[in-house]
């Protein structure tokens, strides 16, 4: 897997060519632009799309919710009302922006841009197929633990600055929850860490395969469970459902933005969107297989052998069928997420506290020692390798 | 070229955000400036080709010391009076002219002794001819961590749990 | 496989964590403690058997690994002071480690039936968790310094395991006589490593072998006698303390005040074991010092005169005690013949069936529950025909009494004649041989005696207390009471130990891989470690530079064919001889105690003065008591006390005080003018002076403090040279 | 072991560049457009229609801070942990796991300590300062059997 | 890829431009400890101090000896700076409990 996603442009001859082209006729080396360039392009679309979805966020949460209710739903805006985000869009644009009398005006124009530049950061390391990653960092996950703790310092300024007593209580409770689930999440992190051997998401992709028994979630029991640790954590970060205490609209209006209006609101909604979407993307990558293919389809080698394509037709095939796989099962954890929302009822802010510490931190570092002792007494085999092992051997009359 | 440009975005967030600290009249925005320096120290690690310490800066920083900063200020920042039960202003706790003074001639007879620490070094400094190569530091701390550095390692984990020992101690909320 | 940290240290360390995480958690999570216990000690069973097998697989006489780390280096110049710490292992080490680890695991297992109603449940495995770490480290230890260092270590925690119950009558100082005899043999084990270091400069084993080879100990003399003779001597007093050989032997018995388990852990498999392996360790120093007719003498006495004891005793876990005592005695007799081999078959055989007896005397004792006094039987005369009550306690217990009685088939059997053959050949050597050799052959018919005695009055006949047998429970099976007492029962057997049953091939079932016992242990050959390599002991897996051959069993053994042929005769003559005695004994026993043919009451009457002797063990313990710490001691300490007292205080100390006095008129005059008036005064208001300066530095404003601590470290830098 | 180039960090400056934009451009280019029209009524601040009362940063319950600290020990903790993590698959592929299970199992030993602390001490509880403990519930008792 | 870095030239990236920006932190950090009379505030201070040793480690690090140990030193020292950062707020509110104020010149007793 290539470091980053201009590495990856980098391997065909066309641009190669285009380069060298480019630096002729310039007369000096041009490749730091072509390199800012791809970037700047890869990251515009990569945000694009990103604000897409989480546009359609909305509408697929209004929607689904509908379905779920027995309702209609947006149904007036374009076909099967898909335009509506669009609409809602507008409509934030055109919204007069207030600034409460007693706000501090700094921090409180400040916290939106903390909270989109937090989730928006962590789009780099995304791995959205082998090619299209924008940045395979060494450290990615971590980073992504770090760059995203900005959300909780957004939110809790965000409830801060307004000076009203409903944004100050969401703000609080929204900033300690958001710390405590990082606990359990990191914790859980971990395990994939020690099992893949890499902090990178490249690292933790390209050691798991296609087939669900390649998956690190079925690869022993310890990462099944952590994957629905994972899981809870993931929407308590994300402030949803059943954990949208910071934004409990019967309990404290509208949280932490209670005195938001316009486009500022539109763009904490527009990261808290974004951000499930990166963490559903986190999931499938530490644990559904990320964006691999079944028989080593991804690659591409296979058209190229077998149908006879170029090798860089072959190849892009193969990344758009691991952009497939990878968007995918994130959808698919999307919707999960969305159907949780509206299927359990929200819990008590000291039921949030108790889940977290009593219940997913321990089990959380249980399976830290669990895949620790595993690895260490099975020499890093998933259950299955174990259990074809014993039948191998069960074969062949007990011997090795 | 990047990296020119990686470093001087940091820099300047360390200095604006380290200025910040220094004159902002509300610790409020003072620990958000700070968050601002941490990132750029943040940057400057990365600079620095030590990526595994640039996240952790972020992780522990960011993610951990602002947000207990943050609330502490909350949990102290109350009472509306302007002065407390000794009859000092609140406003002077950010420090006065007469603060800033007898800060300010400290901080020069201990930058001219920095400075003269620096000269001394810097006359002896041989710049290296070339630098390697940046490669991950990860896989070198770790095994650092649990070779040479088992015991600091072992022993990191007991200060932590002093600190929360003793914190949650001191902090546990009490009635009366 | 690699001998490296991660593939030796857990045998040592798994107890030991255990032992450091159960200490502090034992009060509140005692099935937790125990759980940690067990599983760490069956964790260094799988680590110790790895070693193990990996010993049989290499199969070389030879094969060693030695690795070391430097401790402290105090060298100055041409001083040499440097401890390196390490582990030695070659193939005894590793049987040692495997039996060990294999036999203290299954006691753990009993413990956790014998000890479960018991108030200190949780920290008898503490203790027992430490005690085998201690010993499993002095098994892998490569010198006689870390030996000792363990030494020490499982001496304090027998302490504590005798004295377990220490609000039981005698407890307390049944576990301090302990502790205090072995002292008195380690003090001169002391002295023999001090007079071991004088000569080599090091403690390491294999530097000491080398030394032997190179001749260092020649001509090394103190107050003439051979230094040799003074380390080998020293070395041998310790493994009389710990051994419990004549005349240190006393503590033994009194230690089954401890929980029975742990008296199967200490008295019978490790702990005493212990001594005889550490002189077999040391054997080249012994026969360089002439020790082997001292030893042999040492080992015939404790042999004979242990069963002797053992014939009268009527509490079971005496009579298993003096056994103990008896059969250490066989291993010391062994290792004073030059049987080496067998020595150490003894121990180990005598590990597996004497655990698996005091496990099964546990069973039994903990089974038998008075009633009325709510205590638990330990008296024979309360007990028999019990053979139906609990079966499987009976037959596991069956099996060992047959192996240490020396019956054929039997693993005791192997051994035992082994060391008693030798002894018959050291004896047609040199007619002096034959006083030990004939104690040992007259101890081995007492010891089927009295051994098939206890069986009988323990299992057969008619119930002799109606009460107690009538409120025993049948025997339920049970995993952690019978499969522990099947497993060692089992290996009672002797085609583990030796494919040929009497190891000297008198039946002759097979050879080579099956002799494994007779083909892997052998004498140190010192001069093959003139030269021997020694590796770093950590991480890194680097490979010893040596290999080694496969070895093959040689059933001559080196000699010469016709010296072969000499020691098989003998050795025949011996088997035969034992089998006799020991069927003899059977006999004896079952006549007097089976069918009641003989009455022994006709024994005891005849010889009632040898009776009583024998009830109070020779009056060894009157003797110290009255004879050596009465008569002789205390005098020395009245002595002491005199010279002390009536000398040093009255004279040296009353004449002092005397100048004292007279100095003290002078210094009186001295303090009032000068130093009173003028300095003191004069300090008091010079502080009073700078009380007023520094007041107003302590004022108890921090950022002021801050500025001083700048401004000093500021002038600190400003006054380097820099 | 791959080196790489400073690079690499490019994609994550250019999208917190586009988050600034993204928001410096849609809240000012909104501006043109939309209507402002400011009255004191609409910048007070939201409190069911009441005129509130007071300002909102006011003192806080201490149980947020010890949360947040419970919270930065794991972080740190999870940050040392996070390199010794990810050597370990090769040491145990090289046989010397036990050495980094032995230090890693001790490290979280120690972490679990900590956590078993605070909750043996009800830290981790929420409603905590509501309930009262045993001996106040009995002093409470006492005085009132005095009354 | 490259196998090492090129100076080219009148590079910014050197030790003594680190050190200066470690030198601005450190004198911030002493100003803000001296000037500041709210004790968060000097945490704050005590913050820009330690990071300025961290960085200068990291620095020294790269420049001078590349063996890594600087870095490990600076992460000891994030570590530490993390503890003494929940440690000293935990004073601080304890102090603000008793005597409702974070103003370093009430806190002149050692006794409550």
């Amino acid at each position: 897997m290539s470091p980053t996603l201009y590495d990856y442009v980098n391997q065909f001859e066309a641009h190669q060519k285009a380069v060298a082209m480019l630096n002729e006729f310039f007369g000096t080396d041009v490749t730091g632009y072509v390199t800012f360039l791809v970037f700047l392009v890869g990251a515009l679309i990569v945000v694009g799309v990103m604000a897409t979805i989480g546009g359609l966020g909305t509408y697929a949460e209004r929607k689904i919710s509908a379905d779920i209710q027995m309702r209609q739903g947006p149904n007036r805006v374009g076909p099967f009302g898909i335009l509506q985000f669009l609409a809602d869009g507008v409509k934030m644009i055109l919204k007069e922006d207030i600034y409460p009398a007693q706000a501090d005006r700094l921090l409180f124009n400040l916290a939106p841009m903390l909270a989109i530049v937090g989730v928006l950061a962590t789009l780099a390391v995304v791995p959205f197929s082998s090619g299209l990653t924008l940045a395979n960092l060494n450290v990615g996950v971590f980073f992504l633990v770090g760059i995203s703790s900005l959300v909780g310092v957004a939110v809790f300024l965000g409830g801060y600055s307004a000076n009203s007593k409903w944004s100050m209580l969401g703000g609080m409770r929204g900033a300690s929850q958001i710390i405590s689930y990082e606990v359990p999440i990191t914790i859980t992190t971990l395990t994939i860490v020690l099992l893949s051997g890499g902090l990178s998401f490249g690292a933790f992709v390209e050691t798991q395969g296609g087939l669900p028994h390649q998956w690190y979630i079925f690869h022993n029991p310890f990462t099944f469970i952590g994957f629905f640790v994972f899981f809870i954590g993931m929407l308590a970060e994300t402030n949803r459902a059943p954990f949208d205490l910071p934004e409990a609209e019967s309990e404290l209006v509208s949280g932490y933005h209670t005195e938001y209006t316009g486009m500022r609101f539109g763009l904490f909604a527009l990261a808290e969107y974004i951000e499930i979407f990166v963490l559903c993307g986190v999931a499938v990558a530490a644990f559904l297989g990320g964006y691999k293919v079944p028989f080593d389809l991804g690659s591409g080698v296979i058209f190229v052998e077998k149908l006879g394509l170029p090798a860089i037709i072959g190849k892009n095939i193969g990344q758009v069928l691991q952009l497939g796989s990878f968007v995918t099962k994130t959808l698919a954890l999307y919707y999960v997420v969305i159907w949780v929302r509206w299927t359990y009822p929200r819990i008590r802010v000291d039921q949030v506290m108790t889940i977290c510490w009593k219940y997913l931190t321990p089990l959380a570092l249980f399976n830290l020692v669990g895949v620790t002792v595993w690895m260490y007494l099975t020499h890093n085999q998933s259950i299955w390798e174990l259990f074809s092992h014993l039948f191998a051997a069960a074969g062949s009359g007990g011997g090795h | 070229m990047f990296q020119d440009i990686l470093f001087i975005c940091s820099a300047i967030l360390v200095i604006a955000g380290t200025l910040g600290v220094v004159f902002s009249k509300n610790l409020m925005r003072a620990c958000t400036l700070l968050l601002g320096t941490l990132f750029g120290v943040a940057g400057l690690y990365a600079v620095l080709g030590a990526d595994f310490l640039a996240a952790s800066q972020l992780v522990i920083y960011a993610g951990g010391v602002i947000i207990l900063m943050l609330f502490a200020v909350m949990l102290t920042g109350g009472s509306a009076d302007k002065a407390n039960k000794f009859g000092i202003e609140k406003i002077m706790g950010m420090g006065s002219v007469k603060t800033y003074v007898i800060a300010g001639l400290t901080v020069l007879v201990f930058s001219l002794t920095i400075m003269k620490l620096l000269a001394s070094f810097l006359k002896g400094y041989q710049k290296l001819d070339e630098l390697p190569a940046f490669t991950s530091t990860v896989d070198k701390i770790g095994t650092m961590l649990v070779t040479d550095h088992v015991l600091a390692f072992e022993i990191s984990s007991i200060l932590l749990l002093g600190a929360l020992v003793g914190a949650a101690v001191i902090a546990r909320p009490r009635r009366g | 496989m690699d001998y490296t940290i991660s593939t030796v240290a857990p045998i040592v360390l798994l107890p030991f964590f255990a032992f450091a995480i159960n200490a502090f958690i034992v009060k509140k999570f005692t099935k937790v403690a125990v759980f940690l216990s067990c599983a760490a000690i069956l964790g260094s069973f799988f680590f110790a058997s790895r070693i193990f097998f990996d010993f049989l697989n290499v199969f070389a006489t030879d094969y060693y690994i030695h690795k070391t780390f430097t401790w402290f280096d105090l060298s100055y110049g041409e001083f040499p002071f440097k401890l390196d710490m390490g582990i030695y292992i070659d193939n005894m080490t590793a049987t040692m480690l495997f039996m060990v680890t294999g036999v203290a695991s299954l006691i753990h297992i009993f413990s956790t039936y014998y000890m479960k109603e018991d108030a200190r449940y949780g920290r008898f495995f503490v203790y027992v968790s430490l005690f085998t770490s201690a010993m499993l480290a002095l098994v892998l230890s490569e010198n006689l310094i870390s030996v000792f260092i363990f030494w020490e270590l499982m001496g304090f925690c027998s302490y504590s395991l005798i004295g377990f119950y220490y609000e039981k009558e005698g407890a307390g100082n049944a576990s301090m006589k302990a502790f205090m005899t072995t002292r008195v043999g380690d003090v001169f084990f002391l002295f023999g490593i001090l007079a071991i270091w004088s000569v080599v400069g090091s403690v390491s084993f294999v530097d000491i072998y080398a030394a032997l080879a190179n001749g260092a100990f020649d001509g090394q003399y103190a107050l003439g006698i051979s230094l040799a003779t003074v380390a080998g001597l020293g070395i041998f007093m310790g493994t009389i303390g710990k051994s419990a050989q004549f005349p240190l032997q006393v503590w033994l018995p009194d230690a089954m005040f401890g929980p029975t388990p742990c008296s199967a852990l200490i008295h019978a498999a490790t702990m005493v074991a212990a001594g005889v392996y550490l002189s077999l360790r040391c054997y080249p120093l012994m026969e360089a010092g002439g020790l082997t007719y001292f030893i042999a003498c040492i080992g015939g006495i404790t042999a004979f005169g242990a069963a002797t004891i053992a014939l009268v005793q009527t509490d079971i876990k005496a009579v298993l005690a003096y056994s103990t005592i008896s059969q250490l005695g066989y291993m010391v007799l062994g290792v004073g013949v030059g049987s080496y081999n067998a020595a150490f078959m003894h121990l180990i055989t005598h590990a597996v069936f004497k655990a698996c007896l005091f496990l099964s005397a546990g069973s039994v004792i903990h089974s038998l529950h008075d009633h009325h006094t709510h205590a638990h039987v330990q008296e024979m005369p309360r007990m028999g025909g019990l053979r139906k009550k609990m079966p499987f306690t009976f037959l596991a217990m069956l099996f060992c009494t047959l192996a240490i009685a020396g019956i054929p088939f039997f693993s005791g059997f192997v051994s035992k004649d082994r060391i008693l053959g030798d002894a018959l050949v050291a004896a047609t050597h040199d007619a002096k041989y034959w006083i030990p050799s004939v104690l040992g052959f007259a101890g081995a018919f007492l010891t089927a005696f009295y051994m098939f005695r206890m069986m009988f009055l323990t299992f057969f006949g008619e119930p002799r207390d109606k009460d107690l047998y009538e409120h025993t429970h049948k025997e339920k099976l049970s995993w952690n009471r019978n499969v522990p007492l099947l497993i060692l029962s089992v290996f009672t057997l002797g085609v583990f130990f030796s494919g040929s049953l009497t190891g000297q091939g008198l039946i002759k079932v097979a050879d080579k891989k099956y002799e494994w016992f007779q083909t892997l242990i052998e004498k140190p050959h010192i001069e093959n470690f003139t030269n021997r390599s020694k590796q770093a002991f950590g991480f890194t897996t680097e490979k010893s530079t040596e290999t080694f051959e496969a070895s093959h069993y040689d059933a001559n053994h080196g000699l010469s064919e016709e010296e072969a042929h000499h020691v098989h005769h003998i050795h025949h003559i011996g088997a035969l001889v034992s089998i006799v005695i020991a069927f003899s004994g059977v006999f004896i026993a079952a006549m007097m105690y089976f069918w009641r043919s003989w009455n022994p009451g006709f024994w005891v009457s005849t010889f009632s003065r040898w009776y009583r002797a024998l009830q109070n063990k020779y009056y060894m313990d009157d003797l110290y008591i009255k004879g050596i710490i009465q008569k002789g001691l205390i005098p020395f300490n009245n002595l002491l006390a005199f010279i002390d007292m009536g000398l040093y205080d009255r004279y040296a100390i009353d004449g002092w005080e005397k100048v004292n006095r007279a100095l003290f008129t002078v210094a009186k005059w001295v303090d009032n003018l000068i130093v009173d008036t003028a300095m003191v005064d004069g300090t008091g208001a010079s502080v009073r002076f700078f009380n007023v300066i520094l007041r107003t530095l302590q004022s108890g404003k921090i950022q002021f403090y801050f500025i001083m601590i700048f401004l000093v470290l500021a002038g600190y830098i400003w006054t380097l040279n820099i | 072991m791959a080196s790489y180039t400073l690079d690499v960090y490019m994609p994550v400056v250019i999208l917190m560049a586009i988050g600034v934009l993204l928001v410096l451009v849609s809240v000012f280019l909104a501006q043109i457009i939309r209507p402002f029209k400011p009255s004191a009524l609409k910048e007070q601040a939201y409190e069911c229609g009441e005129d509130p009362v007071g300002t909102a940063w006011a003192n806080f319950n201490v149980r947020f801070y010890v949360v947040s600290l419970i919270f930065i020990v794991f972080d740190v903790e999870g940050a040392l942990m996070f390199p010794v993590a990810s050597i370990f698959r090769r040491f145990v592929e090289i046989g010397e796991g036990g050495v980094l299970l032995g230090s890693l199992l001790i490290f979280i030993a120690v972490l679990v300590f900590g956590i078993v602390y605070c909750w043996s001490k009800g830290d981790l509880d929420w409603v905590r300062s509501f309930q009262l403990s045993q001996e106040q519930i009995n002093e409470l008792k006492g005085v009132e059997d005095k009354a | 890829m490259q196998d090492h870095v090129e100076d080219n030239g009148a590079n910014m990236i050197s030790l003594p431009s680190y050190l200066f920006l470690s030198f601005i932190m450190f004198i911030a950090g002493l100003v803000v400890m001296v000037a500041r009379k709210n004790i968060i505030a000097i945490l704050l201070g005590v913050e820009l101090i330690l990071n300025s040793a961290a960085l200068n480690f990291a620095a020294y690090t790269r420049f001078i000896n590349q063996n890594l140990e600087g870095n490990i030193m600076s992460l000891f020292i994030i570590v530490i700076a993390a503890a003494e950062a929940a440690v000293g707020l935990a004073i601080v509110i304890r102090f603000f409990q008793l005597k409702e104020s974070v103003h370093i010149d009430d806190a002149t007793q050692l006794q409550a």
